[in-house]
């Protein structure tokens, strides 16, 4: 080697060994994919050597509760396969709940205690027992004491799931009409006598999705 | 003291004059009068716990005075801003008249200083806030998070945003309608199931299904897309339980039911 | 301590707390968000103690790419913050905030819980529609309880999110937090001559003292 290739290598030298193992651990940590050797090399400070950085990396982590594993010919973090037992409580699907029932609960949550009929005419729909029965095994609803009015009808009130999921401490901190119009969120307004038509179909969509819900 | 700080504005260096032209065009800029009086101290080059609300005043109402002369529109909060300084110079030039009551100058202006260095002090914080590591930009979360499938839960969500748009939204609906109109336009699927019901036995024959509209229900639209939208789905239900059959030729095409034959 | 006793103990003895260790640092990993210890409580085997476990974790990742940090009362594993520039790939773009959204969530932050007149007081301009929209939407402030003041505003407060953001372990570690306390910033001073309310300032204390509870 001549002085000059010695004197250019010094000008750009790589980091410690132990650097580029805390910069790969941190690379393999953050990938969405495993990453291959090639690409180390050239995510990494000129002059690094993945390979040999990796072998300490990976004799690092034996033993421990994740490794570092070869998946085809690149690398990645894997929990340790005697581990997989608490990693079932990962697995939630979770699907948005559907207009109906958003509503539905919305309406609870601000007028609660609340009867079925009342909901009804908030709404202006019938309300399905799905949507009400969703909202129940959810724990988000809960039902009330009974109303003291011809038939006794239930009442529904919000749970505390309900506001532990939704970050309130309470469901009188739910914001206003006012306070959602200052928050832009009453914008949409349709104005008196502005296409009433085009509100009433919307609503019918609501109706017959409700309908068909379950 | 006033006089003197008035002839320092005088002999002002042609750059702050400069300056303070800039300031007009650049009336736009400014988040407020309370943003605009604290580019104005800065003028002054002293620390803001040792600021001359009463000079600050001034250039306040100068400002204010340019604005005018160049026939630039201020917002009313900047004109608001204006009337409470001139009364706040004079409470500060005048001697306390003891019959009146209320705060003196000196403490309304110390709390206008104490409102700017608030809002800078925050402003400096704002500052040291966005420059700390972030999320996504200078540390990064698990990019692989791992997920193994054995245990499987549905889970809805809705977060609160959801929650509070979906009562906007029925909020909305209902201020131009009252209640009761509503009411009057709805006809319930259990109403339409409870006329079917009593209907049935006489469809021996295919039927359209706008016939059994109830009566009243055919007119206004939004009447009768209630009464249609509930009786289908009362048919739909009658089907299901085995006690009507239906029948649609094509897509869109008219709907016919008739008493399923014993 | 009989034999007995010792039998049963055994019978349901935590694993040994290296063990644990492995656990909750599989576990750290291969989540996204922060975890709760009553989370981690919930997951490892009977009778574990995360919180000991999870300092020795902690000091294990000392100074390596990848570390364990505290968020509120939750866990995560974060590459650190100098590895960065490594990082080109895995930025995402957020959406740049405005300079009265930057400003508003200081606000809050410091003087939580916040209500809208208190920012406008502050800022010495109304809040625009739709930027405490946008900082509800990022998840980074919540609402808080209601102020017992004439009208009961609505109180916003910072939510775990922005502290996962901002990488704080508390609100308590907010910059500069200590000095402007000390200067008297984040008192609630009324202008003279208006009547200041008692209840807001009882509510003030509660909020401060909110601040710097664990």
């Amino acid at each position: 080697m001549s002085d000059s290739d010695s004197l250019e290598e010094s000008l750009f030298a790589a980091p410690p060994l132990a650097e580029q193992e805390r910069m790969i651990e941190a690379i393999l940590f953050a990938s969405a994919e495993p990453v291959t050797v090639a690409e180390l090399t050239a995510r990494l400070p000129h002059g690094s050597d993945p390979a040999e950085a990796l072998v300490q990396l990976r004799r690092r982590y034996e033993g421990r509760g994740v490794q570092v594993v070869k998946v085809g010919d690149a690398w990645a973090i894997r929990t340790a396969a005697d581990l997989g037992f608490l990693m079932q409580k990962e697995t939630v699907e979770t699907r948005k709940l559907s207009r109906a029932a958003i509503e539905t609960l919305a309406i609870i949550a601000y007028h609660q205690p609340c009867t079925r009929a009342e909901i009804e005419e908030i709404r202006g729909v019938a309300v399905s027992r799905g949507t009400v029965d969703q909202l129940l095994e959810l724990e988000w609803i809960r039902f009330g004491r009974r109303r003291m009015t011809p038939g006794r009808p239930v009442t529904f009130v919000v749970t505390q799931g309900f506001l532990d999921h939704f970050g309130l401490e309470s469901a009188r901190d739910l914001p206003g009409l006012k306070e959602l119009r200052a928050a832009g969120l009453l914008d949409n307004r349709p104005m008196p006598g502005t296409d009433a038509v085009g509100d009433d179909e919307g609503e019918e969509q609501i109706g017959q999705s409700e309908l068909f819900e379950d | 003291m006033a006089e003197a700080e008035e002839f320092r504005e005088d002999v002002l260096p042609v750059a702050d004059r400069l300056a303070a032209e800039a300031l007009i065009v650049d009336v736009d800029g400014f988040e407020g009068p309370l943003d605009l009086l604290l580019t104005l101290s800065r003028t002054q080059k002293v620390d803001l716990r040792r600021i001359s609300v009463l000079n600050l005043a001034e250039q306040y109402l100068k400002f204010v005075n340019d604005a005018k002369i160049l026939r630039i529109e201020l917002a009313a909060d900047y004109l608001v801003m204006a009337a409470w300084l001139a009364f706040l110079k004079s409470r500060l030039l005048l001697p306390p008249d003891p019959a009146e009551d209320g705060p003196s100058g000196e403490e309304l202006a110390a709390h206008l200083a104490f409102q700017l260095e608030r809002l800078q002090a925050m402003r400096e914080v704002a500052a040291r806030l966005m420059a700390r590591d972030q999320k996504g930009r200078d540390f990064f979360v698990r990019g692989l998070p791992e997920d193994v499938t054995r245990l499987r839960r549905v889970s809805y969500s809705a977060t609160l945003l959801d929650l509070m748009q979906a009562y906007a939204r029925i909020r909305t609906r209902d201020e131009f309608r009252p209640y009761a109109l509503d009411r009057d336009s709805v006809f319930t699927m259990e109403q339409a199931l409870e006329r079917m019901r009593g209907l049935i036995g006489f469809a021996g024959e295919w039927t359209d299904l706008s016939a059994y509209l109830p009566q009243g229900w055919g007119g206004d639209p939004a009447r009768r897309r209630s009464a249609t939208a509930s009786t289908f789905a009362a048919t739909l239900e009658l089907a299901k339980q085995g006690q009507i059959e239906l029948r649609q030729d094509d897509v869109f095409a008219a709907i016919s039911i008739r008493r399923k034959p014993a």
